[in-house]
């Protein structure tokens, strides 16, 4: 078996720069992550998204080789490394909560890993300078952690695994720790970042906006599978089953329970749903209508739509930029974003129509997409 | 190519991505750790499994002096419950036990909850409240036996007040023995158990005691239906140092009353050493140990039980 | 060499006579006295000798009681053997009473130096005491028995008894043989006679073992020594102790007849119990020490040495040839009674420390509880009867 | 957009309430602080009495020590010396007899300075090790090594003397100082072991993880990473193991021989050799004498222990 | 003493539930909180909004007698409570960490201040009754904190300051440890609440979001100060300083520094800004002019407006519902917010464009809105 394992680099890895293959990973007889495949293409930045306890952290220590896997394989540039030391797989990683030294400056923090390896000192000044300049982390060399705002913090810890020169950089929720501002800050940095190195970047978090604007691909997972991995839009736009549809959007779909016979859907509300892009041949039955909120229009635009409808205004949550609307269609709450300058009451009548193109349709049963 | 076995045994080698290349051999698996665990490890088996087994194979033979293994079955057990010393050493041992653990607590939390009222000088008070845990109980044995001296202590300055009659001399009295090892025991422990509570009230969330305020709970009520219950880790952390100590008494009992008057203080860990030592019959001694021994273990099994049966639960 | 010798002589009398000891054997060879005294008594001291021993580290020399507590120590082979040095000086002619040789000796060979004799059983009185009270000074145990109301209405404990085990065992071992008498101490210890153990005597010692309990109440003394102090002092009028407390007479500045009055036993037939404490060499590597432990083995038996370390600690001589003209009355008489052979065991002897210990706890119990004689006496009985 | 949508400044509420806002009358500022003076004089009561309770001992100690005998026999343990003398303190430390040696404590003081100082940094370098491998590096079986060493601690030291001996005696450290250091390491153990062990499951796990990536082995994470970081319990085990160490009787005197007794076993030699009537004074003073390490390190180290406890040993 | 806590209701108070006179609070030599004064209105929902460490949860705490105050008087109700103790105050708290009491079960924690305060058994079995029915509690009453979600400790904790039938509920960032999802729910469940009860309500945050959608007024606090009391939508339009202008909104306001010049503003572009709504006599001299990233139109839209310029696009965020793009304009980033659906890609120019009547003018030394 050693021998099959210390193959020469694979043809068929060509252009993939991590691959995971089959991966299980049990505590005790817990299954977190249960024959999980994934291909993470070089450059690409893939994102890792779900709630909280799915096993994204989990997966992310596995490729790291800070948790040996029960089970499968994984492949970093080709090589394979489910049995390598995390300091040689070519891999850098940040973390949620920083994991800076806290007794080193910033200079030892970034410096650790190499004097570690032994790269020769010219070498390693050559990279922090590079790095700190990237970062700007210039000013901030000689202080130590404590003397650093989280966001200086975060900035450390992404040059941390910068000065690696490594071909896959993870991060595990890096911005989680941040106010809201400084994590859109650094999410653009991020973004930044990656467009400049062109490294592959795997990272995971809970937060879909973060998700949505970084990922060239998100990976949707839950209980340690992965239920969708796509591009942003096509995960807002196509989710791929009911999971992802609720997940997916802030404020999420509405999702109304009804029948689908034909092209005609029975539920809170009867629509005609021609024009509907199919995924599979419609069957009848039982199932779930989904509508984003900001795809519903309102007063004379809900007029020219196929779908339309009357609701009553339960509560209106004006959010400066957007106003979100909650109505009610049968006894299922409808949420409607509107435009800030739109002004709406509550309890006053609201017309509502969508157009068949923009929804979303599920088989009750199975729970996926028709 | 180095073989599996050396490439496993030593996972830094090789180059940065083909260091290892097979699954890794069990055993060797985080080998540097282990090798540095191995003291505990030693010092788990050999000495407190393996002194332990010793000394419970031990005991059922008839080792006078030197340590034989002449077996006599439950001979020793049987001489064991039926000597009263070793009744009165139990029965000691658990009022004591039971005494010293409840006041021990009660005062380290009073104390705590004391100190806990932002006041001033609290270095100072807990400083005091300490210090006599950093004293051996051969000193606290000789200061209590002074205080406790009825001809110079106590009981004198409380005569010389005008109370002549007054009569405190529990180093004396079979019936007040326990009282002076009390005083003494707690005088020295409790300070710990303070600190230890103190540090467990300063990490309770703040906002509990606002919210009880907001309820207008008085603060006695709150420390007692409110903090109390949730301080149960450090209770329980307490309550493993301090039984630690009491089934180990042994030091005090010697320097303050040497198990007297008659036998009114023994102890059962002075009985294994005196039967050990003193009475040159190891076997008996050895008896004794197990007896203790296997009490330990029948409070701690169930505890430990319990605490991998939650953790495997939540 | 350097002789390290580890003992629990650390009384003031006690360590007089030890200093005596290592003065001779300095002066006398060219070997160095390391003194490993601890302090507490021989079963604080012992553990440490004998887990020293085993342990293979052991001490030069080392105190024991003779008797039946390093026998074990012997039939291990840790033991020194001193057969040649004892045949070279003569020791079996020169030593009385002669039991005090075999006790050191083991399948024909000698392991240990005997240094003194123990007479535990003497009343000590405090004479200024029955002075104060303004009754005749008490000789016997019936007498201190009838002068006991007047000693306490004159505030005078008449009993000074220390409440530590080998104390309270001390004071039933004196009452059998000074009650009882010799031979009914015998049949009792070295017999076993269950006739013996049985009879009324030994109930009637056990009743008297009681109204000592009471004599001695209110005194709440610990230690052999404060007890005795309190004779020095005046405040009680009698103890039952061995002959080292002359030691703390001696260092008291008292005389024997003037200040205090020394009886053996309670008034009886005098018979002393010829125990003793005897030194030990375990067996070592280094050959300098082994001579060394020769050397003093020889030193202890000499005539200077045992004159000198027996006057200071105020116990008797192990050897019959010595003239102590200097001596005391009180040693005096225990040299008489010596020479005229009537002598018992000490139980050191004739018991093992394990039994000795249960029969220790039991007198304890006894003088810190009201157990009842009947009960003390059906358990010491039982005690008795399962040594093997 | 017209500006009709913006209401005018004036028509919006006042920016701020500072118009109306002029104080009214009835209580104002800071509360009197009269009302809590009965809690705070209970409060202040409690720790009083118990602080009596607390330094009576060291006061009738020090007292006692500064007495002479005749003063002493005379009277009142609590009462301060009529005429203070030092000459108690002096035979303490230098003259008082135990057998034939007449030093005093002196000389067990420099053999406990000798056995402390390796004894302890031994200890807690193992527990320390012994805490990192049980948190960061667990392996199978590592937990209950650990359940067995946390029994360890239950069990009463004289179950252990004799097999103890005969270890010693198989590895040839009977007698020997390191014979006693190894004993104390291994008693130690349990303990300290815990409180490292707590004290390292409260360090983010990521640190450790962020330092195996950086290529850093089993020492080099301990070494350079953690224990740098861990000051406070350090403080701790150090104050435990010192004082622990200091005030060891039983194995000081088991396992050393008498030319290295350390000061507990002179001071037990002392306080038990009785010479004619207890010398309490000389008692005392070598009480304090062989308590004024430990009492130091306790009264300097104050806040740390406090803090190194709360870190290692509030966790369950 | 106690006479003057029972004073008479003051006129001058009617209307105001809370009133917060002059009041000042020092840590020793750090003031918290200066000289602040602040009426909320009878059954007004009003926020305390500010960045962390700004003093809100301190004013919190001098409302409800927690944090005794070096100075200054609050009235509750009309009656002076500076005194009082927090449980005479007529108040009910809700805490960021729930400090539910943990071994009791929820319905002991409803019930337990009831019960020192000796209400009749049925009284508190009636406002239990009621408080659980209004929150949905009843399947709980039985169950340990330590056994529920998140969200429902968060009610309970509600519940709790529910069942004291008081007029002031406080709430200190009640929902800051729940996650995003969960976050929304609660605040609409909250929404509702205010909407059924009427109490008055003063809410801590520093989420905006959560204080645009619950607030019938926002104040905004800085370094222990009130630097806006307005309502949300005042806020969002109007910011009456420059750092209000940066705090709310997301992504934030785009702030461009240079010169007005009569209604000409120079800067990274020059825009005549006739059409603005003055709040005071433009005077010339350095201005910043803020513009929201949702007001900017671009493309076509952007070409009718009166203010325009061309910028490239440097990073594209999509989010979902919306897109945000950064680009530049001089040296100043400068944020569009797009339709979703908009299609821009990185490095193509942008033609934008926005209304002076959507922007904010403030003068760059005092930094209020001019
Ligand atoms: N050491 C462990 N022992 C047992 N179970 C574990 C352990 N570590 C994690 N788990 C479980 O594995 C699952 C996945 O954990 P993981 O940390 O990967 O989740 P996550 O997706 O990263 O969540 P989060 O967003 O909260 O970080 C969880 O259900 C967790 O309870
Ligand atoms: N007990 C205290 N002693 C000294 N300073 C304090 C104390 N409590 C709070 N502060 C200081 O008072 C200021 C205000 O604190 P406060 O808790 O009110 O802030 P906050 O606005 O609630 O922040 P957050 O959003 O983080 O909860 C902070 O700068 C804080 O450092
Ligand atoms: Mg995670
Ligand atoms: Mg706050």
């Amino acid at each position: 078996m050693a021998q099959a394992l210390r193959a020469e680099p694979r043809p068929e890895l060509d252009g993939v720069s991590v691959s995971i293959r089959d991966l299980s990973l049990a505590y005790g007889a817990v299954e977190v992550l249960g024959d999980l495949n994934l291909d993470v293409n070089e450059g690409e930045f893939l994102v890792l998204l779900g709630a909280s306890g799915c096993g994204k952290s989990t997966l992310l220590n596995c490729i790291a080789g800070l948790q040996p896997a029960t089970k499968g394989q994984i492949f970093i540039s080709g090589q394979n490394v489910t049995w390598a030391e995390p300091s040689e797989r070519g891999i850098g990683m940040v973390f949620q909560s920083y994991a800076l030294y806290p007794q080193m400056t910033v200079e030892g923090n970034l410096s650790f890993g190499l004097k570690n390896a032994r790269v020769p000192r010219d070498e390693i000044a050559r990279r922090i300078a590079r790095a700190a300049s990237t970062l700007q982390l210039e000013p901030l060399l000689k202080r130590k952690p404590a003397a650093l705002s989280g966001g200086q913090r975060q900035r450390v810890a992404i040059g941390r695994a910068l000065v690696r020169d490594v071909d896959v950089f993870l991060f595990d929720e890096p911005l989680s720790n941040l106010d809201a501002k400084l994590r859109a800050e650094l999410r653009v940095e991020l973004k930044r970042l990656h467009q400049n190195l062109g490294n592959t970047m795997i990272y995971v978090t809970h937060d879909q906006i973060e998700a949505m604007t970084l990922a060239d691909r998100i990976a949707i997972m839950r209980g340690g599978k992965i239920q969708q991995l796509a591009t942003p839009d096509d995960i807002y736009r196509r989710p791929a089953n009911l999971y992802v549809a609720g997940f997916i959007g802030s404020p999420p779909m509405n999702l109304l329970p009804g029948r689908l016979e034909g092209n005609i859907f029975h539920g809170p509300l009867v629509a005609d749903v021609t024009g509907y892009d199919f995924t599979t041949r419609p069957r009848g039955g039982e199932a779930v209508l989904g509508i984003r909120p900001e795809h519903v229009r309102t007063g004379e635009a809900a007029a020219a739509l196929p779908i339309r409808a009357q609701a009553r205004v339960e509560v209106v949550e004006p959010m400066g930029a957007d106003t979100l609307v909650w109505t009610r269609l049968g006894d299922t709450p409808f949420r409607v974003r509107l435009d800030g300058e739109d002004r709406v009451r509550a309890d006053q009548m609201l017309s509502i129509g969508f157009d068949p193109a923009s929804l979303s349709l599920f088989d009750a049963a199975t729970e996926t997409r028709i | 190519m180095p073989g599996p076995l050396r490439a496993g045994s030593f996972p830094l080698t090789g180059g940065t991505l083909m260091a290892r290349s097979g699954p890794p051999i069990r055993l060797l698996q985080n080998w540097p750790a282990k090798l540095a665990a191995a003291p505990m490890i030693l010092t788990a088996l050999v000495v407190f499994i393996g002194c332990s087994l010793w000394t419970v194979v031990h005991s059922f033979t008839n080792s006078r002096l030197l340590p034989r293994l002449d077996f006599v079955g439950l001979a020793q057990y049987e001489r064991l419950w039926s000597t009263p010393r070793w009744q009165v050493s139990i029965e000691n041992l658990a009022i004591y036990g039971i005494c010293a653990l409840v006041l021990t607590l009660a005062i380290g939390f009073l104390l705590a909850v004391l100190l806990d009222q932002k006041i001033r000088f609290e270095d100072g008070f807990r400083t005091i409240i300490l210090f006599p845990y950093a004293l051996s109980f051969i000193v606290t044995g000789v200061v209590w036996q002074w205080i406790l001296n009825p001809d110079f202590g106590l009981q004198h300055i409380v005569r010389g007040m005008g109370f002549s009659g007054f009569s405190f001399d529990p180093l004396n009295d079979p019936n007040l023995v326990i009282l002076a090892l009390l005083a003494a025991g707690i005088w020295q422990g409790a300070g710990l158990t303070t600190v230890i509570m103190l540090a467990g009230l300063r990490g309770i969330d703040e906002d509990v005691w606002k919210a009880s305020r907001v309820d207008g709970i008085p603060a006695w009520k709150t420390y007692l239906f409110i903090i109390l219950p949730m301080m149960k880790p450090v209770f329980a952390t307490c309550v493993v140092l301090i039984s630690a100590g009491i089934i180990k008494l042994y030091d005090l009992v010697v320097a303050l009353t040497r198990g007297g008057p008659g036998i009114a203080s023994e102890v059962p860990a002075k009985y294994v050493y005196d039967y050990m030592f003193g009475n040159q019959n190891l076997g008996q001694g050895f008896a004794a140990s197990t007896m203790m021994l296997a009490a330990v273990l029948a409070i701690i099994i169930p505890f430990a039980l319990f605490r991998m049966g939650r953790k495997r639960h939540v | 060499a350097d002789l390290e010798v580890t003992h629990w002589w650390t009384s003031g009398g006690e360590a007089a006579a030890v200093q005596e000891l290592a003065r001779i054997f300095e002066e006398q060879t060219e070997h160095s006295w390391v003194d490993g005294a601890i302090a507490g008594s021989g079963s604080t001291a012992r553990p440490i000798m004998v887990s020293r021993i085993i342990g293979g580290d052991p001490m030069g020399a080392t105190q024991f009681n003779h008797g039946l507590q390093a026998q074990e120590l012997v039939e291990a082979g840790l033991m020194q053997d001193l057969t040649e040095v004892a045949e070279a000086n003569g020791w079996r002619d020169t030593i009385n009473p002669v039991s005090l040789l075999d006790a050191c000796t083991f399948e024909g060979r000698v392991y240990c130096a005997p240094l003194n004799i123990h007479s535990p059983q003497w009343m000590w009185t405090s004479l200024s005491a029955f002075e104060k009270a303004g009754v005749e000074p008490a000789t016997t145990w019936e007498e201190l028995k009838a002068a006991a109301p007047a000693l306490r209405e004159a505030g005078i404990l008449p009993l000074a008894q220390g409440m530590q085990g080998w104390q309270t065992a001390l004071l039933l071992y004196g009452m059998i043989s000074g009650i009882g008498g010799a031979d009914f101490y015998n049949q009792v210890f070295a017999e076993r006679d269950e006739e013996a153990l049985n009879s009324d005597t030994l109930k009637n010692i056990f009743a008297e073992y009681a109204i000592a309990r009471n004599l001695a109440s209110g005194g709440n003394l610990s230690d052999w020594n404060m007890a005795t102090n309190r004779i020095i002092e005046g405040t009680a009028a009698a103890q039952v102790m061995g002959d080292w407390a002359q030691g703390e007479f001696a260092l008291a500045g008292k005389t024997a007849g003037t200040d205090y009055g020394c009886h053996i036993g309670l008034g009886g037939e005098p018979v002393i119990a010829t125990g003793g404490d005897a030194i030990y060499f375990p067996v070592n590597s280094d050959a300098a020490v082994t001579e060394a432990q020769r050397a003093l083995a020889q030193v202890i038996l000499s005539e200077e040495a045992q004159v000198a370390f027996n006057a200071a600690k105020g116990s008797l001589p192990v050897r019959g040839d010595i003239d102590l003209a200097s001596v005391n009355e009180c040693t005096q008489a225990g040299l008489e009674t010596l020479k005229a052979g009537n002598t018992i065991p000490t139980i050191d002897l004739v018991m093992s420390s394990d039994s000795r210990g249960q029969i220790e706890d039991l007198t304890a119990e006894f003088f810190g509880s009201d157990l009842s004689a009947e009960d003390a006496h059906a358990r010491f009985v039982q005690i008795v009867q399962s040594e093997m | 957009m017209s500006d009709a949508a913006y209401p005018a400044a004036a028509a919006a509420p006042p920016r701020s309430a500072a118009p109306r806002g002029r104080l009214l009358d009835g209580p104002a500022g800071l509360v009197p602080t009269r009302r809590l003076s009965g809690k705070r004089i209970m409060i202040y009561g409690g720790l009083l009495i118990f602080s009596a309770y607390y330094l009576l001992p060291l006061w009738v100690m020090v007292m006692t020590s500064l007495k002479g005998m005749p003063e002493i026999r005379m009277g009142n343990i609590f009462a301060p010396p009529v005429e203070i003398t030092f000459e108690p303190w002096v035979k303490a430390w230098s003259s008082a007899c135990t057998g034939l040696n007449c030093d005093g404590l002196s000389r067990g003081f420099w053999n406990s300075v000798a056995i402390v100082i390796p004894a302890t940094i031994l200890s807690i370098a193992v527990a320390a090790v012994n805490g990192y491998a049980l948190v960061n590096w667990r392996f199978r079986g590592s937990e209950v090594f650990f359940t067995i060493l946390i029994f360890g601690a239950f069990i009463p030291y004289q179950v252990m003397i004799y097999p103890i001996v005969i270890i010693l005696r198989e590895i040839g450290l009977m007698g020997s100082v390191w014979g006693l250091v190894l004993v104390h390491v291994v008693f130690g153990m349990p303990i300290i072991t815990l409180l490292f062990r707590n004290y390292f499951s409260s360090l983010p796990p990521e640190l450790f993880k962020a330092a195996r990536v950086d290529g850093a082995g089993f020492w080099g994470i301990f070494l350079r990473v953690l224990v740098p970081m861990s000051l406070p319990i350090f403080t701790v085990a150090v104050i435990l193991q010192v004082t622990g160490i200091w005030n060891d009787f039983l194995f000081g005197v088991i396992y050393t021989r008498p030319e290295s007794y350390p000061m507990t076993v002179q001071l037990n030699n002392i306080v038990n050799s009785v010479q004619g009537v207890r010398e309490y004074n000389v008692n005392m003073a070598a009480t304090l004498l062989t308590g004024l390490v430990p009492l130091t390190i306790y009264f300097l180290s104050g806040k740390l222990f406090v803090r190194g406890i709360a870190a290692g040993a509030v966790k369950g």
